[in-house]
């Protein structure tokens, strides 16, 4: 398979493409967008390659390792996991570019915007090709600092700066844990080794920590007087790592600050790749998580509340980027939710929970694009101020509502037939039925339905407003360049087509991922040590359980439909600062105040740092104190010297006296 | 012959400076003998077998028979790469001074040369007696260096630096008194050879003895290094210091190289090694913690930048104290790689300073539109800093962390919790500083010169090498701490 | 009997008489030639002792005697002298007195050299006055400067009760043991040593020389007089008559009172710290750099006591070794504020003060020889290493830890450190703080003295051996007559 | 015979006065005088000792010390005179310029 | 008899102001007194048994003058240059050249 052999090009090609748009970018047209373009196509054709070769013969992962430092290493792995996400990161990534060089044609520091999309993606490309958990933590990083980088991309306004300090901060909060979580299972493996790891075995490599996963179970650590095993200790901290980047309560307020950057970045970044890095991680680790006891359940119960928690947000937003920004997040909870009820379906949860992660990818991207070259055309991202924006743009409305259908999930349930939104996001509804019927609570499914319904009503409250109905305000608008709108007609096409094409396959595809010639995982015996207990094969769920999701969205879409395009209830009576309940929501949940005036300054700045500083302006006092008391004493002593010989004497006398009997006392005690 | 090169170049340059009449022929002798310095080092360097943990290159003269005093130099895989980092430092560091508008600059690029050839010889030395002559040098001329151009409180922090660390000295000597007495009273031969000293120490009869040897020269080092709660000398002359003498503080590597070289052979021979264990690791990772917080809290951005630096050096304790391969090297790392990144970031508040007048960061905004290439260089020092992985903090955090949680799990907590500390000072300084609103009231600042940009250029591209690839300092770096690591497990520490 | 063994004693006292006797008949202006003779005079003495260092004799009766300790120390007293004479050549320039204050200058020097050398208490009694007579008047030699001559009058008062004290402790060992040889009184010293006289023996010597060793409580006089006495002057006292203190306590102690050990060790002890501290933190807040000196001086006498502690071979060796190494930085340091008094005097005869710290800001640049020396010499005072002063205290530090005297090394140290700030003072002036000052051509005569000074303070520092072997030559004698 | 504890009891007498002269009077001259007093009590102490152990050492010394005292008391006037002529007085506890 | 006892208290304040300022030194004179005299005490002294051999001639000149020049001789010859130095430096001290 020669095509393997050239998959370490994947992310070095956009590596390549950062250093060169850097340094020449600036003297190049339109700030040397070709170079990342050319190195992006050429990534995404080489994995795509891959990927059809993989799907021919699943067995022929590919795997290349280098010795780094110590018995660290770095390398490549492209398994089915890996050859699906390389290729739709490359893919979405290929077309924001391009989208790009419409969209940021107007920007002087275009050469700094694509250097660092393109180091981005080279990073994203690397987190995904990682065959151990330390490179893969390292690339994490890297998408977290272009993500600062791009987030801050205007970084004249103190609102990009501030938001893009605040989403490098929160998502490290998240990534310690992932630290923390590499550590302790670094040191629980040199443990199992017992200090002495033989020459060629890398320690941190997927395999070696895979087939380690039965000692690492074994173990426990008394902490607070739990019984931690420390399996579940890694993997929640992984989790936790996870719930940083994909934007997972409660570390999801960065996220919709972060929309003060470019949109494209956003969609590149916030919507189809970056944040998804978090459910890759687990979907990449879940061997662990299916045999660490608790972890899955708490995956599964987080990311449903994520999901809803988001969408009630979702709802009364007026930005347009803020809203589908919630929607991130909340669709990024069912892709947790989707991994969590591996705890009831195994190993498949990984692929539908991938199989959304790609479609979500396809649409939420698009839904992004669209809502840029609204934003670019008109100037503006309040809602309030749009309206009937389809009659100036037709392909962009038209490609928003498909998106927008895809994401509300309509479609048959029983057949294929659907937006690609709906293929998947049923497969994670119906597990999470399973999984509450497997003894997993009923709670995820609850959430998971109601989340759907919000989901459907925020999304075409979003159409209305802002497409249809009368202009609310004077704006100038006209269809985007062709740069612009070929991306968004193609993404069109995958958020329409790509689930109902590809879903079979697919998850099958995936799910063989712990199968192969890399690492061969015996989930279901695993799951027994996480004390998991599989279901039987999906598909005999109720018929009302199958329609629920599909009704709810089609509901969600009259009620929008009723109070924002019809407008048959007046709003404003409930949108006002007097009802508690929209201004909870409007406020987001007081998080902000809460977790960055309170928690970050006033208590970790304020009380914890200046607290700090007295003490240390306490440990110079003593420095000084001791410094004083010695020139004190000097000064003290001086005054004996009084310059009065007569008195010189009598001290030299009085001297000889107490040292005689000083002596003569010291030599009777000895 | 090599070693002495390296180590007298710097002295004799140093006085041949001393005597030069302008700037351009001071400035010009302190690069040549740095270049040579350099050169040296790297033809060192390449001789250098870096699977070995043995003394190389050594060189030995008697000196003091009666008292066993000799001229020994040596190095092995704990010193070269600090040879290294200062050989490769200096020389951009006189080049970003090139254009400085110093008075007296003979006496500053002496003072300079000096403060390198005292390093250097710290690191060369194998004879307590040199050790702690040259150990002493490094206190002389940086005193005079902030002493004549520090800032507004110069002479408060050069007199505090220079009476604290000399004390510290002070009780590392008693120390070093300790250990050489008790071996000659052993064999009635009085020897200051470092590595046989090293190597008598478990023959001491009382555990006490032992005990109060090991922590009187401890001492010595983590005030050096410095560790809170000996840190106080530190914000002070690391800030009053000029940006050059900064640096050079930054350079002054040798507690940390004390504690690799000197302190961890005898560790298992203590009385109470657990107990020594205990209070390093404590110190350390306490540091790495307190040093954050206080970090935060400054407002001016070399007072910061001087804390982090505290946060940082507890990385070296702890690692050290975790007596794993992999953690030993990553502190031994640490050292390297913080040379490196605070040399930039020193150099940056320097140049700020100097363009705006202030270091005030809530009086700082914007810069970045006005000084794009420091903008640059200074996001990735910061960067570097915070432990972003593919950069060297993150190498030798990542070891020093994973390593030392197999032996000090609780140490490991307290200093990943300032991990987010770490990262909110540096992200919200950079902030208040380079992006936002440029403040007009700053005048026209101008970006940094050529000079400037070589210099921070090429630490620069240093970080990021050495991020992606240690293994030229870190492979030697580990043959050395598992060689120290397989003493302790002899020890069944 | 060899007469060559006094050959050093003759040459100075054959120097002395002649310089006295040419001077009567020089003209003001050529008096200059007593200088050189003078220092010529010293140089050979100091050739003949160094070439008979290793020599062991006694002579006259048994009343003296020449060893490594005696011609040690004589060297130590010679190399003050001599630094002490070539800088005088510009004190006395112009001077009508040239030869009394050489003259007087070599008689104390003798004096001196026979204390070193005494074998026996009377011998050590005379010598001992014979330095303190010709140095009182030194110390009053600018006799219309109202301090100079305060100076000499407490020193002479404090010095005569000291003598007093000294000699009434010597009629109580001669009461005892029937005789004042030291050899003598060590074989009849067993009978002290059972009774309460001799503590009060003890402690009488040990407040005569400790008037002379500067140790506190007998130091009242000390900063006085070091500051009020001519710069030149105060290096003698300081650099040299202080180590005929501490010989003389050597020879008296360790060797005729060995039996008393308990007894002067615990005395010892005490003063030494009760010195070094006192001596230390005094000298923190000076403004005038002698009495600062002073003060420092006290401090380093404290450092040299502890040698009577430890009593150990090494430590002895240390605390001579130290006795040389003060010498040249101690005498070094006077000569540079004797170039600075000089310099502000020529520059404002009536200046108040001329030793005020405020006068050595800028020395950096308006006398960049002497400023470099001063800086060389307070380091070396510290103890910063590769300096005489540096060496010394490792010797005798660290043979305080191998004796088991932890606690005393940590206070010394401590000292150590604390005296580093002062030090660091007037290095602080020199170097940064900024003055008026113009440059100033400095004395051939006094560069001369410092370079000599700085060499050997450099050569202890770099090349210690010699020094150390012949130390410890020097103190094997002590031990080997006592224990 | 008479004690010899007497005769130096009788020296130690003296010796006392002579130091509650030399630290209570304020003329320079009679400091000088007690300090007379003290050496010449220590002759005492000389003398006895010299006839009680039946050898002339004391003795000799005493000559010596009869001697140094003669030349230190020319000293000591000569310096108090230097200063009675510059300053009027020889009040000691007057003269103290030089303290602290 | 009140005459005689004003006396006494004349006498008694008298001696009263004289000490009052020497109280310090008094004490102090005393203290060391005290203790040379505990110290005497304390001590067991040669004794005398026997008078001295020869009654006839209690010169000592003789013996004295050769004990100057022969075991003494050195003490001797330094005191020559004692009393040089103390002429030497009394002249120049009290010489008033250059007077006030």
């Amino acid at each position: 398979m020669a095509i393997g052999d050239y998959a370490f090009l994947i992310p070095l090609l956009p590596a390549l493409a950062f250093v060169l748009t850097f340094f020449l970018g600036k003297k190049l047209p339109n700030g040397g967008a070709i170079i990342p373009i050319v190195a992006i196509a050429t990534s995404f054709v080489i994995s795509l390659l891959i990927t059809l070769g993989l799907l021919q013969n699943p067995e022929q992962v590919i795997n290349q390792s280098v010795s780094w430092f110590a018995m660290l290493n770095l390398g490549i792995l492209v398994d089915p996991l890996a050859a699906v996400m390389l290729t739709m990161v490359s893919f979405v990534s290929l077309l924001i570019h391009i989208y790009s060089t419409g969209y940021m044609s107007h920007d002087r520091a275009q050469y700094r915007y694509f250097a660092e999309t393109s180091l981005f993606t080279a990073s994203m490309l690397s987190l995904i090709i990682s065959d151990n958990i330390l490179q893969l933590f390292i690339s994490w990083e890297l998408v977290g600092l272009c993500s600062y980088l791009l987030i801050g991309f205007w970084y004249q306004k103190p609102a990009a700066a501030s938001a893009a300090k605040k989403a490098f901060l929160t998502t490290r909060i998240g990534d310690v844990m992932f630290l923390a979580g590499i550590v302790v299972l670094f040191a629980d493996l040199f443990r199992l080794y017992n200090g002495a790891i033989p020459d060629g075995i890398f320690i941190l490599k997927f395999d070696e920590i895979f087939s380690q996963i039965p000692q690492l179970a074994a173990m426990s650590t008394p902490v607070l007087g739990f019984q931690v095993n420390h399996l579940t200790l890694i993997t929640l901290l992984f989790f936790g790592g996870a719930v940083g980047k994909s934007g997972q309560f409660p570390l999801h307020v960065w996220l919709p600050d972060a929309m003060e950057g470019p949109t494209t970045v956003s969609a590149l970044i916030h919507a189809a790749t970056m944040v998804t890095a978090g459910v890759y991680l687990v979907a990449r680790t879940f061997p662990m998580f299916i045999a660490a006891p608790d972890s899955l359940m708490v995956v599964a119960y987080l990311g449903a509340f994520t999901a809803i928690f988001a969408a009630t947000m979702g709802i009364v937003m007026n930005d347009l980027k803020r809203v589908l920004a919630y929607s991130t997040i909340s669709q990024l909870g069912y892709m947790m939710l989707g991994l969590g009820v591996g705890a009831a379906i195994g190993a498949e949860a990984v692929g539908i929970s991938i199989f959304h992660l790609i479609n979500h990818a396809f649409f939420k991207a698009l839904l992004f694009l669209c809502a840029g070259s609204v934003i670019h055309a008109v100037g503006t991202h309040d809602m309030r101020q749009l309206g009937g924006v389809a009659k100036v743009m037709p392909i962009t409305a038209a490609t928003m509502i498909i998106a927008a259908l895809a994401l509300a999930g309509i479609g048959i349930p029983g057949t294929s037939i659907g937006f690609s939104g709906f293929i998947s996001k049923d497969a994670i509804i119906e597990a999470a039925y399973l999984f509450g019927e497997n003894g997993g609570g009923w709670f995820p499914y609850v959430l998971s339905i109601a989340a759907a319904l919000l989901t459907s009503i925020y999304i075409f409250r979003l159409i209305f407003m802002t497409f249809f109905g009368k202009p609310r305000t004077a704006y100038g608008g006209h269809e985007s360049p062709a740069s612009m709108t070929i991306p968004l007609s193609i993404l069109a096409l995958f958020a329409l087509a790509f689930g109902a094409l590809t879903t079979e396959r697919f998850n099958k595809f995936v799910s063989e991922t712990f199968v192969n010639n890399f690492v061969h995982m015996d989930i279901p015996g695993l799951a027994e040590l996480g004390g998991y207990h599989l279901a039987a094969h999906a598909g005999h769920e109720p018929l009302i359980i199958l329609w629920l999701p599909v009704i709810v969205g089609v509901a969600g879409l009259l009620i929008a439909y009723l109070v924002y395009g019809m407008r048959i209830v007046n709003m404003d009576k409930l949108v006002s600062r007097n009802n508690p309940v929209y201004k909870l929501l409007y406020n987001r949940y007081y998080q902000n105040a809460i977790l960055t005036n309170f928690l970050s300054i006033k208590v970790v700045y304020e009380g914890l740092a200046f607290a700090g500083r007295a003490v240390d302006r306490g440990f110079d006092w003593i420095v000084d104190w001791i410094g004083n008391i010695s020139l004190d004493a000097g000064d003290a002593l001086r005054q004996f010297q009084t310059g009065v010989v007569q008195n010189y004497a009598m001290i030299v006398i009085t001297g000889v006296s107490l040292l005689v009997i000083l002596i003569a006392v010291v030599r009777e005690v000895l | 012959m090599l070693l002495s090169m390296i180590v007298l170049i710097p002295l004799i340059f140093a006085v041949l400076t001393l005597l030069t009449k302008t700037r351009a022929q001071a400035r010009a002798l302190a690069l040549v003998s740095s270049v040579a310095v350099l050169l040296l080092t790297i033809y060192t360097y390449f001789m250098f077998d870096s699977t070995s943990a043995a003394t190389q290159f050594e060189e030995m003269y008697t000196w003091v028979p009666s008292l066993g005093i000799s001229y020994n130099l040596g190095i092995d895989g704990i010193s070269l790469p600090l040879i290294l980092l200062n050989a490769i430092v200096i020389p951009l560091l006189i080049l970003f001074t090139w254009n400085d508008e110093k008075h007296a600059p003979n006496r500053f690029y002496s003072l300079i040369l000096i403060t390198q050839g005292a390093v250097l010889g710290v690191f060369c030395a194998l004879d307590f007696f040199l050790f702690y002559v040259f150990w002493e040098l490094t206190l002389i001329p940086l005193f005079f260096m902030v002493s004549m151009w520090g800032g507004p409180k110069k002479h408060y922090a050069s007199i505090k630096f220079f009476i604290y660390t000399h004390v510290a000295s002070l009780v590392m000597l008693l120390g070093i008194f300790g250990l050489y007495f008790a071996a000659w009273n052993n064999t009635g031969t009085p020897s200051l050879n470092i590595p046989y000293l090293l190597s008598q120490f478990q023959f001491i009869g009382s555990g006490m003895t032992r005990d109060l040897i090991f922590l009187a020269l401890l001492f010595g080092f983590i005030v050096k290094l410095p560790v809170f709660p000996f840190h106080s000398w530190l914000p002070d002359a690391y800030t009053e210091a000029p940006t050059a003498g900064s640096v050079l503080f930054v350079l002054l590597k040798i507690g940390g190289y004390g504690i690799f070289k000197i302190m961890l052979p005898l560790l298992p021979f203590t009385a109470s090694p657990n107990l020594m264990i205990t209070i390093m690791g404590a110190l350390g990772a306490v540091s790495v913690l307190y040093g954050a917080f206080l970090a935060l809290a400054q407002q001016d951005m070399k007072r910061m930048v001087a804390y982090s630096s505290l946060s940082h050096m507890g990385y070296v304790t702890l690692g050290a104290a975790g007596l794993v391969s992999l953690s030993v090297s990553g502190a031994m790392f640490q050292q390297f790689s913080h040379g490196l990144i605070m040399s930039i970031m020193f150099m940056a508040c320097g140049v700020i300073n100097n363009a705006t007048g202030t270091r005030i960061m809530n009086e700082l905004g914007g810069l970045a539109q006005r000084m794009p290439k420091l903008a640059v260089i200074m996001v990735l020092a910061f960067m570097a800093s915070l432990g972003l992985p593919g950069l060297t903090g993150f190498i030798a955090e990542f070891s020093v962390l994973s390593g030392s949680f197999v032996n000090l799990q609780g140490y490991v907590v307290i200093a990943l919790m300032a991990i987010v500390i770490t990262g909110a000072y540096h992200l919200w300084a950079l902030q208040r500083s380079m992006f936002g609103v440029y403040k007009e009231k700053l005048g026209n600042v101008v970006d940094i010169n050529g000079y400037q940009t070589f210099a921070m250029g090429l630490i620069a591209i240093l970080i990021v090498y050495f991020g992606l690839n240690p293994s030229p300092v870190l492979d030697m770096m580990l043959t050395n701490s598992e060689y120290l690591v397989g003493l302790m497990a002899g020890m069944g520490v | 009997m060899d007469l060559m063994l006094f050959a050093p004693e003759i040459t100075m006292v054959v120097t002395g008489l002649a310089v006295l006797l040419i001077g009567l008949f020089l003209p003001v202006e050529s008096k200059k030639v007593l200088g050189y003779l003078a220092s010529l005079g010293i140089l050979i003495a100091l050739y003949f002792t160094v070439a008979s260092l290793g020599t062991n004799a006694l002579a006259f009766y048994d009343t003296l005697s020449v060893d490594a300790l005696s011609q040690f120390f004589k060297i130590v007293f010679l190399v003050v002298t001599l630094l002490f004479s070539i800088a005088a050549i510009k004190y006395t320039e112009g001077s009508k007195n040239t030869e009394e204050f050489y003259v007087l200058a070599i008689f104390a020097t003798i004096g001196m050299m026979f204390v070193a050398s005494a074998n026996d208490l009377m011998v050590l009694f005379v010598a001992f006055e014979l330095a303190s007579i010709s140095t009182y008047t030194l110390s009053g030699f600018e006799k219309n400067n109202p301090q100079s001559l305060e100076a000499s009058i407490k020193y002479f008062l404090i010095g005569s009760l000291s003598a007093a004290l000294m000699l009434f402790g010597i009629t109580f060992l001669y009461g005892v043991t029937g005789t004042t040889s030291i050899p003598g009184i060590a074989a009849g010293a067993a009978a002290l040593a059972a009774s309460p006289i001799g503590i009060l023996a003890v402690v009488l010597l040990i407040a005569g020389f400790g008037f002379k060793i500067a140790l506190v409580p007998f130091h009242m006089w000390a900063p006085d007089t070091y500051q009020g006495s001519p710069s030149l002057v105060s290096s003698l006292l300081a650099a040299g008559s202080k180590k005929m203190g501490i010989v003389a306590a050597f020879k008296v102690f360790i060797v005729a009172l060995i039996a008393l050990k308990v007894e002067w060790q615990i005395a010892f002890a005490v003063l030494a710290v009760i010195t070094m501290t006192v001596g230390n933190a005094a000298a923190l807040s000076q403004t005038s750099v002698k009495r600062m000196l002073a003060y420092s001086s006290l401090a380093q006498a404290g450092y040299i006591t502890m040698a009577f502690v430890v009593l150990t071979p090494m430590a002895l060796g240390g605390g001579i070794l130290y006795a040389l190494s003060h010498g040249f930085m101690k005498a070094g340091a006077f000569i540079v504020t004797a170039a600075v008094v000089y310099m502000v005097l020529s520059e404002n005869k009536d200046a108040q003060n001329p030793d005020h710290i405020d006068n050595f800001r800028g020395l950096g640049r308006r006398m960049p020889v002497t400023a470099l020396s001063m800086t060389i010499f307070v380091f070396a005072l510290a103890g910063i290493p590769l300096t005489a002063g540096y060496m010394s205290k490792f010797v005798l530090f660290s043979s305080t830890i191998q004796a088991g005297f932890a606690w005393l090394a940590v206070i010394a140290i401590l000292n150590s450190a604390l005296s580093l700030y002062y030090y660091a003072k007037i290095v602080k002036y020199m170097y940064f703080l900024p003055t008026e000052g113009t440059k100033v051509s400095e004395p051939l005569p006094y560069t001369l003295a410092l370079v000599v000074a700085v060499a050997g303070v450099l050569a202890i520092g770099f090349w210690p051996e010699p020094f150390i072997y012949w130390a410890m030559e020097a103190a094997k004698v002590l031990l080997a007559g006592g224990m | 015979m008479i004690p010899v504890e007497l005769y130096i009891g009788l020296a130690a007498v003296i010796f006392a006065i002579g130091l509650f002269g030399f630290m209570t009077q304020r003329n320079g001259v009679r400091m000088l005088m007690c300090v007379e007093l003290m050496l010449n009590s220590a002759n005492i102490n000389l003398v006895a000792f010299s006839s009680y152990h039946g050898n002339l050492t004391g003795q000799v010394f005493t000559l010596y010390v009869i001697a140094l005292a003669a030349a230190e008391a020319a000293i000591g006037f000569a310096i108090l005179m230097s200063i009675f002529r510059m300053k009027d007085m020889i009040d000691l506890d007057k003269i103290n310029v030089l303290r602290w | 008899m009140l005459n005689k006892q004003f006396t006494i208290m004349q006498i008694i304040t008298s001696v009263y102001r004289f000490f009052r300022p020497r109280i310090v030194g008094m004490v102090i004179a005393l203290l060391f007194l005290a203790i040379v005299l505990v110290s005497v005490i304390g001590t067991s002294w040669p004794a005398i048994d026997q008078l001295p051999q020869n009654l006839d001639d209690q010169s000592n000149i003789k013996g004295i003058g050769l004990l100057i020049f022969t075991e003494f001789v050195v003490p001797f010859e330094l005191l020559s240059i004692v009393l040089l130095s103390a002429m030497v430096g009394a002249i120049y001290i009290a010489k008033g050249e250059a007077g006030r």
